[in-house]
């Protein structure tokens, strides 16, 4: 972290960038944001360890509006998101000095706090030097433990890989930590019944309360002004009344980044409810790869993504009743 | 003062079920939320918060006010009916409790909102102190006393194999009575109680939060702190959703829309709405707030400085910390007050 | 509407037909007397590639128990590729609705040239026969729209 | 018995050939190595289907003599292989002799524990097209 | 709030009597914005329209909706109509309730039902239809002709002669195409050279034709009326001006080994060449893949021999970017390859010929000069075998299903030839059908058969054998006579199947011109339409379209001039006003949109907006209108919506869902 701060100053005090867009300490041990630094004196609290969870590609959207460089923090996996952004022309690439920043996985105190560890006054193990395999939770109720691996966040165990997709330099070592199957748990569903789908389905999405935490933190859900904020449709909600609109905003946000979204995983991360809402994304992105060929949507700058091409010899829709 | 099983709980709901709805913490796909009992809900007492607040008892979501249906070239109006049915709240914490009070000096006021006045007139809270406060907690702050839901109509509490029941007022008396014959009379179990109290209170002094100041926040500040530069900064993660609006107890904003339901007519309902959305009191010529920074500067001022100054210095915070917890940008009211402190400190 | 039956379960079809190939089907069908069922209902579209899967999920909602969309076969698209596109969107859809545990064979994709009279009149009979058979949608209804 | 439309259908659904498509224009006749030897030739046992006269061909001595060399097959240009035609009444003849083939539920009484299962499946393929 | 008047119409009883008119004129009025109903026999009549001028006076309406026959009968009958009544024609919809309704039912209650139902789904659209304005789009008077076969020679002639510059686009070296390589043609067995020849010559000195030979079209952009071509001129490596077209050059080149295209390979041409003598222009090229000049830097013989100074061997590909208004395609055809018919030897002896190899054999300026020789010994053959339906009518994929068409004929052309010059030689033709509709053509069958003894078997050859004297033998059945034919033959002739030239895809892909599965150009329509594609301004000329013969592709030729004649005089076109358009407050410039437009319509535009006060400069879609088709795949692929159709908005096909659905 501290070659990180050294080299965010160098390039910031030589002018090379205007302003570094990475994490700031927060006021728990596992509540870090991300933050703008500009001078040398705010790097006091600039922090990088496992709780950065937060993918920061999507910040670049306004950075990209402001005067001058904005050296970014991008882990493997928001090099995707970025290369997509860009893509889309949503991000500058001029605009962003890219340092791709070595991950070992991110945490996720919601597993944690699922443990039963409560009152939690100090996490160890955490930081991204730190070699350590378990997390050391000091807490009001006493000393706790964890291995690190299990309070990983759903996406890191099925991380896509550690190589940065885009940057201008890399600082920091990374470290595999894809232990499952990426489409294990889409397989599961797939292999329901349909009255088991439904009835999944119907128990997650009742959680939903539509707080469109979701959607604003994708940074494929970039648009302007959403489907759902605007009468284009008639489909401006913002509550469920009715359980059909939990399916639509879902099944709908879902379809818009297909072929688009990278499973950055955010979606799920910040879902204050715990939805699965990674298992949307990945169905779509499990169908593209089966049928359509392998893609990973942000991997190349390639304009046209699985829903904006086709093939002639493209399977028919009927084979969604076949495989059945 | 009278306590019951732990064992005999879900006796006990049946019993209160079988006249009235109950509402209670229920974990559905991995996540507790107060919900209707049913026989095969998952109660869950020994998770600390909802993730929503139960404010949607009082105030839900969304609800309809009134439906119109086309008859021909005319227009019939029918308005929906009120709350008639008694219902029970088990399991408010006090802080949830103390949220209650900060909607009804919003919707019990002139004019009245007759939906939520009939909800209230017909729901007993019952809530149970908080046995293990967490680091996100901060009810002291706000005046709240984690060990002793006073608010409540009963109060109870959960210790080792028993729960202790209190009733707080009439209504409480009257549910008390109609779970009489659960309940046991248990002469020490003031004591009992009372050494529990002393517990909590002993938890809540040791956690992060609990001495945070509300220095520079009362008084004639609005506009001090509305032009102060710091929310130029503040905002800045904010990702505009409706996170930490939605689960808290206290947030009173709805917006109204209208379905159209085809035959059924065009259904008015009202839901709840977010200062954080870019189209929040958007208006014909536009939007007020044009700016994130404005909205969630709202948010804030509202709960620290607006509400306060139309309500007796009462905040419309109370510290539940859900927002602490669930927030994806990790943006909080502490993180705010604290910014503000320490600049304070620095001036 | 005044005009009710009350017996047998009468499903409500939406159809989607492009304009150059599926609705001039649907007029061949027509006007070769070849009759399908009163409950289907077609909408017409400049190209399948028109057809919003909010479309789709919108007549759900309000309560049709099947929707079907018909296009130029792939090749014949009057716009070349919209319904290249549209195949894999509805694929994609379908395959997502299926996930969801809504039952298979609510949605359907046909490709009804011009000429398939026949063709479109016979899906017609197969579709509806089809929804008969799974019966009112419940699982993609919005109840504020149930009558 | 089967009536002759059956047994036309039978050759159609065995062989999976459809009949109507031959365009005569007798490329399996000039094909067939055993043409001298064939009393009803190729291109003709096409339209023997197409007439129901399936009596004629199973009584036929071309039958007999197809080599099931296939260059027919291999050169029909509309799909129609004669050869086909004339394996499926081969089988046409097989099956009746026997009465009828095997009922798939027959099958586990009749077995010898000992029978191979790959025989089973091939004899499957070769019966129950 | 629109003021919709209803119409329905009886259609005589082809409506009323299935559907109770009266009864969905009554339901009609219950509906949101609808001020008048009516029903009436005939609206599509002089008297219907008359109704509907008079309640749109009267009732002052906004909007129509006629329940009648499909739209695509009677739309702009009442869009005209009610554009005379001074409303704007796009507020008219029609519910078909004929077609879709009465016509496929037969209980009436349920009809009428029906009738209500696709009534209100029109009324719920007109309360969100808005009046649109065509645009206009100015006509470029020039056109293009993309290849320079006897189809292309024809248009380019015909467009000229009506007063408009045409350029021709064609890939070789001359024009002249296919006709060119031909001995005779048939019926008349005039020869096709002297027929030909002149029209070159005509094209060539016509001072409104352009020719770009030996060049091809790389780029197309625009519409119709207004396209932009750019057309890459090869480099000749010879100096069109400066040559003068003595030859010189070819006689005296080293390199003459590379088999002749014009002669199917039958011989060998120069480095520089032009395809043959009366090549137009008369103007050679250098194959730089034969040029020794060009593989070694050594040579340079051309260059010191022509005495006009004509060789260049600097010269580039040139990119020329011209303006059309009309694109005629007249690509042609080409005969497929033989690789999959290995029974009858093609690839194993030089005496199995295809029929345009004998069209080359028999021409006194081809390989033979003329005489009929076997190539394998150069001895004259006395048995000759034509085989009919090579790859033509075949099922399956080795061949074509469709039949060639020109075979027949061309193939009772050469036996006729055959025994009129050798009438020692034996010629046998195994044929499954003989196809001769067309003027003069049975006669000329017939006159094979009956005067010049041409052998014709019912049959189709199963195989051709070569034997080790070079003999082939050939195993053909008679059908007629029930027997199996081993014939021995001393040549072979295939009449192969016919197809599109291979490049056609790719300039169809260009021009966005739709092809059918056998890569023929689809025509606008099989009757009515033949000679136009789908997409406008693009006609079809020759066998591109489908099989032909000269007297056919002749006059296709001419029809596809008269249309792209009828196009050219318009000084101005109206463009469908049902196109795409972003809302530039909503639009994110992504770029999806632009990635699935067929039309290249949607460009980007970095523009100034104010979002409700927010003034910001953003990148946003721009749909040009001229080109934008109306499909709406840009308006799925927009996730926001910002991207809506007219005429076929968001709303408002989702105001007929709902009014299905209600």
């Amino acid at each position: 972290m501290q070659e990180l701060i050294n080299r965010a100053k160098e390039l910031l005090a030589d002018g090379t960038v205007a302003r570094v867009l990475g994490w700031k300490a927060g006021d728990l041990p596992y509540n870090p944001e991300p933050a703008y630094f500009e001078k040398e004196e705010d790097f006091a609290d600039f922090v990088y360890n496992g709780f950065c969870g937060a993918n920061l590609s999507k910040y670049m959207i306004e950075a990209s509006k402001l005067e001058g460089k904005t050296l970014v923090c991008l882990k493997p996996c928001d090099t995707y998101s970025f290369q997509e952004l860009m893509k889309e022309h949503r991000v500058d690439r001029e605009k962003a000095y890219i340092i791709g920043v070595g991950c070992k996985g991110k945490l996720d105190i919601e597993k944690i706090k699922a443990m039963g560890i409560k009152g939690i006054k100090s996490i160890s193990g955490a930081e991204i030097e730190d070699e350590a395999e378990t997390l050391t939770i000091n807490t009001i109720y006493g000393e706790k433990t964890c291995s690190y691996a299990d309070a990983m966040l759903e996406r890191c165990h099925v991380c896509k890989g550690k190589d940065h997709m885009i940057f201008d330099e890399v600082i920091g070592e990374s470290k595999e930590t894809k232990d499952a199957d990426r489409f294990a748990e889409v397989e599961k569903i797939e292999a329901m019944s349909p009255e088991e789908k439904f009835a999944f389905f119907q128990k997650e999405l009742s959680k939903c309360i539509r707080c469109n935490a979701c959607r604003n933190v994708c940074p494929a859900c970039s648009c302007r002004k959403c489907v759902f904020d605007s009468n284009k449709f008639d489909s401006a909600q913002k509550a469920n009344v009715d359980s059909f609109e939990e399916k639509m905003f879902h099944i709908i946000r879902a379809f818009h980044v297909a072929g688009r979204c990278t499973d950055c995983g955010e979606c799920s991360r910040v879902c204050p409810q715990g939805i699965p809402l990674h298992l949307f994304n990945r169905k779509f992105i499990k169908d593209i790869n089966e049928l359509y060929g392998e893609y990973q949507a942000g991997a190349d700058l390639e304009p046209r993504t699985p829903l904006t091409n086709y093939e002639f010899e493209d399977v028919e829709p009927g084979i969604v009743a076949e495989r059945g | 003062m009278y306590k019951i099983a732990k064992e005999n709980l879900t006796a006990l709901f049946q019993k209160i079920a079988a006249e009235q709805e109950l509402y209670l913490p229920v974990k559905t796909a991995g996540q507790v939320n107060f919900g209707v009992w049913t026989e095969d809900a998952e109660v869950d007492l020994d998770t600390l918060k909802s993730v929503k607040s139960p404010k949607d008892v009082f105030f839900p979501q969304s609800e309809t006010l009134y439906t119109c249906i086309r008859d021909g070239k005319k227009i019939k109006i029918e308005p929906e009916a009120l709350k008639e049915q008694n219902f029970v709240v088990f399991g408010m914490k006090a802080c949830d409790v103390k949220g209650v009070e900060v909607l009804d000096r919003v919707f019990l006021v002139d004019p009245l909102d007759t939906f939520y006045a009939a909800r209230r007139d017909h729901g007993t809270i019952v809530a149970l102190a908080c046995h293990e406060p967490e680091e996100t907690c901060f009810c002291k702050v706000f005046g709240v006393d984690a060990a002793d839901p006073s608010a409540a109509d009963v109060a109870t509490w959960l210790i080792g194999d028993e729960l202790y029941w209190k009733a707080l007022t009439e209504k409480g008396e009257a549910l008390t009575e109609a779970v009489k014959d659960l309940l046991t009379e248990d002469g020490a179990a003031e004591e009992t109680v009372e050494k529990e109290k002393e517990a909590i209170r002993g938890i809540v002094e040791q956690l992060p939060y609990t001495n945070l100041s509300l220095d520079g926040w009362n008084g004639d500040v609005l506009m001090e702190k509305f032009e102060d530069p710091l929310w130029d900064e503040l905002y800045k993660p904010c990702l505009a959703c409706g996170t930490c609006t939605f689960v808290c107890p206290t947030c009173q904003c709805y917006d109204i829309k209208d379905y159209d339901a085809g035959k059924n007519g065009v259904q008015r309902y009202r839901c709840w709405d977010s200062c954080m959305y870019s189209d929040f009191t958007m208006m014909a010529h536009g939007n007020n707030r044009k700016s994130q920074k404005e909205r969630f500067r709202q948010r804030f001022m509202h709960k620290l400085v607006y509400y306060p100054a139309n309500n007796d210095g009462m905040y419309s915070c109370v510290g539940c910390g859900r927002c602490v917890e669930k927030c994806p940008a990790s943006l909080n009211i502490v993180k705010v007050i604290k910014a503000f402190q320490k600049q304070g400190g620095e001036q | 509407m005044s005009i009710e039956k009350n017996e047998e379960f009468r499903p409500k079809i939406v159809a989607f037909c492009c304009n150059w190939c599926s609705y001039a089907g649907a007029d061949l069908a027509g006007s070769s007397r070849m009759s399908y069922s009163a409950d289907v209902k077609i909408i017409r579209v400049p190209c399948s590639c028109r057809v919003n899967p909010m479309f789709i999920l919108r007549a759900f909602e309000r309560g049709a128990d099947g929707v079907i969309m018909c296009g130029c076969h792939p090749g014949d698209c009057h716009y070349t590729s919209g319904n290249f596109y549209a195949r894999r969107r509805m694929t994609l859809l379908f395959s997502m609705l299926d996930y969801i545990g809504v039952e298979n064979g609510r949605t359907r994709v046909e490709w009804v040239s011009a000429a398939e009279g026949a063709k479109f009149s016979q899906t017609m009979h197969e579709f509806v026969d089809k929804i008969a058979a799974l019966g009112k949608n419940v699982r993609l209804e919005d109840l504020r729209c149930r009558n | 018995m089967k009536t002759e439309k059956n047994r036309a259908e039978l050759i159609k659904e065995i062989s999976g050939v459809n009949p109507l498509k031959c365009m005569k224009c007798g490329k399996c006749s000039a094909s067939c190595p055993s043409y001298n030897e064939m009393d009803i030739k190729p291109h003709q046992f096409v339209s023997y289907v197409i007439n129901e006269d399936i009596e004629s061909l199973v009584n036929s001595k071309s039958l007999w003599k197809c080599l099931s060399c296939f260059a027919c097959v291999e050169r029909c240009p509309r799909d129609v292989k004669p050869g086909k035609l004339i394996d499926a009444a081969r089988q046409i003849v097989v099956r009746e002799r026997g009465n009828t083939y095997l009922d798939p539920d027959e099958i586990p009484e009749l077995i010898d524990p000992d029978t191979p299962q790959q025989l089973l499946v091939s004899a499957f393929r070769r019966y129950r097209r | 709030m629109q003021r919709i008047g209803v119409f329905v119409c009886h259609c005589g009883s082809n409506i009323a009597a299935t559907v109770d008119v009266k009864k969905v004129a009554e339901m009609a009025l219950h509906e949101p914005g609808v001020v008048h109903a009516e029903d009436y026999a005939y609206m599509c009549s002089e008297a219907g329209q008359e109704l509907i001028h008079k309640a749109i006076k009267e009732k002052h309406l906004t909007g129509l909706v006629v329940c009648s026959c499909s739209p695509r009968m009677h739309e702009t009958t009442f869009r005209n109509a009610a554009e005379r009544a001074g409303l704007n024609p796009y507020m008219v919809e029609i519910a078909n309730i004929r077609e879709h309704c009465s016509w496929i039912h037969k209980d009436v209650e349920e009809a009428t039902e029906k009738a209500v139902i696709l009534m209100r789904a029109a009324v719920a659209k007109v309360n969100l239809n808005a009046p649109l304005k065509p645009g206009e789009s100015r006509v470029t008077k020039r056109a293009l002709v993309i290849g320079g076969g006897i189809a292309g020679i024809q248009t380019a002639l015909d467009i000229a002669e009506a007063g408009y510059p045409v350029d021709i686009v064609e890939k070789t070296p001359s024009i002249g195409g296919r006709m060119s390589q031909l001995d005779k043609t048939f019926p008349t067995l005039d020869c096709s050279s002297c027929i030909l020849t002149p029209k070159m010559g005509e094209v060539n000195a016509h001072p409104l034709i352009n020719i770009y030979t030996y060049s091809e079209v790389e780029s197309v952009s625009g519409f119709v009326g207004d396209f932009t071509v750019e057309i890459r001129k090869k480099a000749r490596s010879v100096d069109m001006d400066k040559c003068t077209g003595c030859g010189l050059c070819q006689e005296k080149c080293p390199s003459k080994k590379t088999p002749s295209e014009f002669n199917r390979g039958l011989s060998t041409r120069s480095a520089i060449y032009t395809p043959f003598a009366q090549a137009v222009p008369n103007v050679p090229v250098i194959d730089r893949d034969a040029c020794i000049k060009f593989k070694t830097g050594k040579c340079g013989i051309c260059s010191k021999v022509c005495q006009a100074g004509a060789i260049d061997y600097d010269q580039i590909d040139q990119i020329v970017t011209e303006k059309y208004g009309a694109i005629v395609v007249a690509t042609g055809f080409d005969m497929i390859k033989l690789d999959k018919y290995d029974e009858y030897a093609y690839s194993q002896s030089k005496d199995v010929i295809t029929s345009l190899e004998l069209e080359r054999i028999m021409n006194a300026a081809g390989p033979t000069g003329g005489h009929l020789e076997r190539l394998s010994d150069g001895k004259a053959p006395k048995e000759i075998v034509f085989i009919q339906c090579v790859g033509s009518r075949c099922s399956d994929d080795r061949g074509k299903s469709y039949c060639s068409k020109v075979c027949c004929m061309y193939t009772a052309k050469h036996a006729m030839l055959i025994r009129d010059k050798y009438p020692d030689t034996n010629v046998t033709v195994f044929y499954i059908d003989v196809r001769t509709p067309g003027k003069n053509f049975d006669e000329f069958y017939r006159r094979a058969v009956e005067d010049y003894g041409v052998n014709y078997i019912k049959g189709q050859v199963g195989k051709v054998i070569p034997q080790p004297d070079g003999k082939l033998l050939v195993q053909g059945a008679d059908l007629i006579d029930n027997k199996q034919i081993l014939k021995e033959a001393d040549m072979v002739v295939l009449a192969a199947a016919i197809e599109p030239n291979p490049d056609v895809r790719k300039i169809a892909t260009m021009l966005t011109a739709s092809i059918d599965t056998n890569n023929f150009l689809t025509e606008a329509h099989a009757k009515l339409r033949p000679v136009e594609s789908p997409t406008a301004g693009i006609f079809l000329s020759g066998v591109c379209q489908g099989p032909k013969d000269i007297p056919e592709t002749v006059s296709q030729a001419g029809a596809a001039a008269v249309k792209a004649i009828g196009l050219l005089a318009k000084d101005k076109l109206l463009t469908n006003p049902c196109t795409a358009h972003s809302d530039e407050l909503m639009c994110n410039g992504c770029s999806q949109c632009a990635n699935v437009c067929p039309y290249g319509a949607i460009t980007y535009e970095d523009k100034e907006v104010n979002d409700h006060g927010i003034r910001e400069t953003r990148r946003i879609a721009v749909v040009n209108d001229a080109l934008c088709q109306g499909c709406g795949a840009c308006t799925v692929t927009c996730p926001s919506g910002a991207m809506d159709l007219q005429g076929f908005s968001n709303r408002q096909i989702l105001a007929e869902v709902d009014a299905i659905c209600r």
